[in-house]
């Protein structure tokens, strides 16, 4: 099974008001080619979930500040002052996620649980309108799962199979998305003949396409 | 005392609760001074959530813009540490497995309630891995100037949106140590550059004060 | 039909199931033996729930023991897989990342229903991996002998403690192929070994019969 | 700070009564060293929290059929006979629990959340006293968080700071049990001076202590 991809392919796998995660910490571990694609597509309307809103010219930040953005689900707008606009004006939906419990609903979305318990935002306004269970003496929110159409990764390596390693802190929520979405194109730094099998972190079966990063 | 000169006097009072092993995470800013003094007989274990432990100093060289810390930044690893990633790292923090959390705040209260995430209609920065940190880690300290410019920060209630309930557990600021207790904020040491009543001036919560010490700042 | 030769029969009809890329896990007896029948055109993905996805044929000599099946058997590990913990296991399975599991099983229904883990005072050898298997699978094939030397095993109603419930997609045994829908168990194919006749005697539930094929065993 | 104990010095670490998590797959990534010295020492009345019951000379297995198990929480009992027998004549307390789930528990356990939400078990005996939630249309048990005082892993490569690679299928509950116990040993196949930060599966400061395994 072939699964590479080329960049102009692409075009195939998106549409205006689909959502997609994108891998990435502060756009560290974001493929910033694919979501030059997708500017240069202009695709409309797209929820993305992602630990933060990038940097004005880094990362997803480009895909908002282009206005292509209708709901953005993360921890953190801070270093992308154009995010707190959008958000002020309602031109763009925020849901801010406490960082922990963003990686955990991303991780049950693609782990079949039916959400997560954590004591993380209890007490605060993250808890609005959620369910609060006590259990053995200590209360918890719950929170949902999260999944989305599509989830564009960055690799640092990554075999023909598609199994993917991410190298030092690019990792991030890359390994957590592959898992949770309908489709899954990783960007790869370089495609190898062989990573050891110790060593994968996301197994081939999560990764529908890869693309080549163009150096 | 000049901003700079309160900093780094509130960051080397902060380097001297951790314990040899300790697992630490430093927030942005004014925490992130704290690791410049760290004395020579503790090895600390620095955790950022982006997915490290083991972070270093900022490189002067030679970056590797793979090695970042929560902020984006370059940064480097020392030996022995490693990465993980976000779903391994919050289990680290929410676990309880993080000894020590240092924060900057904008509030925090006498119930040890903080706010540090939100000013709304102002600034909306997003709580990031705070309100994780500090309902996790099993030491929550504060460290931030005593006032903002005059306005108090240390109150009988914080009127800003709360990070977390009843997690503060030590703040320390350029006027002194505080711990919170059941009954309150207990003042344990001062800086004597302030009198005692210079200091609950500046504290809008009731501080009760019983002995304190003069403040350790020796390196 | 002597057993051996019913085995092989079901396992080569199951192995037909598949479609190139497929996540497969094969349970431990019967349906480990449809790996040998996987058509050439067909690359399937064998998943162990132990931690690995590459299951290779059993090895005759180099025998590497850190690499085992679900069963503690030492195995092999094609091109292009890897290795995981438990929790990503799981996560693959429970998550609908396998698209085939073959199981035996003690009983069916109906339904869809199985029991397969425990005969109450007689043989309790535990779950194992099964329940989230057969929950989690987007298709779960029973893979077994039609009867258990003439008792029924297809029932109206499991009798003994379930696996899961409403799960069951496709029966194979010696005798057909039947799939579990709303209405009830509908016979797809027959081994014309055999009477449609003696397969109802065969089945405590009643079977849905509208023109059934030959069951197809070209290799 | 020096991890290394000695065999000997394991004495220090158990107590009759005590729980205890052990690593391993049909006895596959299983310290045995330890358990030999468990067995040695015959510490009682333990509880184990492990995926299976062992093989009769492997494993756990071998700690069951001496008598020191009080309860045993595992997924699969089948290979070892002892362990059915025991069960049948009440002399060991048997809670079986779905692998998946056993996981996630332990997870759970480790990562400070409240339990578990998972479809695995409807409908079974394995819901009997347990809560079910209805998560956006959907059925889902609730299972509770598993610590335990001790856990017992088996390493290949654990470097002197006390990160740990598990190679192949040894990996298994591992990891898992590393982040939910008070205490944490491992039995190290090899001491090596360097492990890549990016393979490193247990972070070291899960570690307490590390035991050379005798060869």
């Amino acid at each position: 099974m072939n699964k590479q991809l080329s960049i102009e392919q692409l075009k195939q796998h998106v549409f205006d008001g689909m959502s997609i995660m994108v891998g990435g910490f502060m756009a560290v571990g974001t493929p910033e080619g694919i979501v030059d694609a997708l500017l240069e597509m202009n695709v409309k309307d797209l929820t993305l979930i992602c630990n933060d809103a990038g940097l004005p010219e880094k990362g997803i930040g480009k895909l908002i500040n282009n206005g292509q953005v209708k709901t953005l689900i993360a921890s953190h707008i801070g270093l992308n002052p154009r995010a707190g606009e959008l958000m002020g004006s309602g031109e763009m939906e925020v849901i801010l996620v406490p960082q922990g419990t963003l990686a955990e609903r991303i991780r049950s979305g693609g782990a079949g649980l039916g959400g997560v318990l954590t004591p993380t935002g209890l007490g605060t306004i993250v808890e609005e309108g959620k369910q609060i269970l006590n259990i053995q003496g200590k209360d918890y929110l719950l929170e949902l799962p999260l999944r989305a159409d599509l989830a564009i990764l960055y690799g640092t390596e990554v075999d023909t199979f598609g199994n993917i390693v991410y190298t030092k802190t690019t990792r991030n929520f890359n390994p957590l998305m592959a898992t949770a979405t309908d489709k899954v194109i990783v960007e790869a730094r370089d495609i190898v003949e062989y990573i050891n099998p110790d060593h994968v972190m996301t197994p081939h079966i999560f990764v529908d396409y890869i693309i080549k990063e163009a150096k | 005392m000049d901003i700079t000169a309160m900093k780094h006097l509130i960051a080397k009072r902060v380097a001297k609760e951790f314990k040899d092993g300790d697992v630490v995470n430093l927030g942005i800013g004014l925490p992130t001074l704290v690791a410049n003094f760290i004395p020579n007989d503790v090895t600390i274990n620095l955790q950022s959530e982006n997915g490290l432990i083991g972070l270093g100093p900022v490189p002067q060289d030679n970056i590797d813009y793979d090695i970042t810390n929560a902020g984006g930044q370059p940064v480097t690893m020392v030996n022995g540490g490693m990465y993980f990633d976000s779903a391994m790292s919050f289990a680290i923090i929410r676990g309880g497995h993080v000894d020590v959390t240092v924060l900057g705040s904008l509030q925090v209260d006498e119930s040890g309630s903080l706010a540090n995430w939100i000013i709304p209609g102002k600034m909306v920065p997003g709580m990031g891995g705070a309100m994780d940190l500090v309902t996790g880690a099993k030491k929550v300290i504060i460290a931030m100037t005593h006032t903002n410019k005059g306005k108090h920060k240390i109150l009988k209630k914080c009127t800003l949106p709360l990070t977390a309930k009843h997690q503060v557990n030590l703040i320390v600021t350029e006027m002194g140590v505080m711990e919170i207790q059941d009954d309150g904020i207990h003042l344990l040491e001062y800086n004597n550059e302030f009198t005692l009543e210079e200091i609950q001036d500046a504290t809008e919560a009731k501080l009760i004060i019983n002995q304190p010490k003069i403040m350790d700042l020796e390196e």
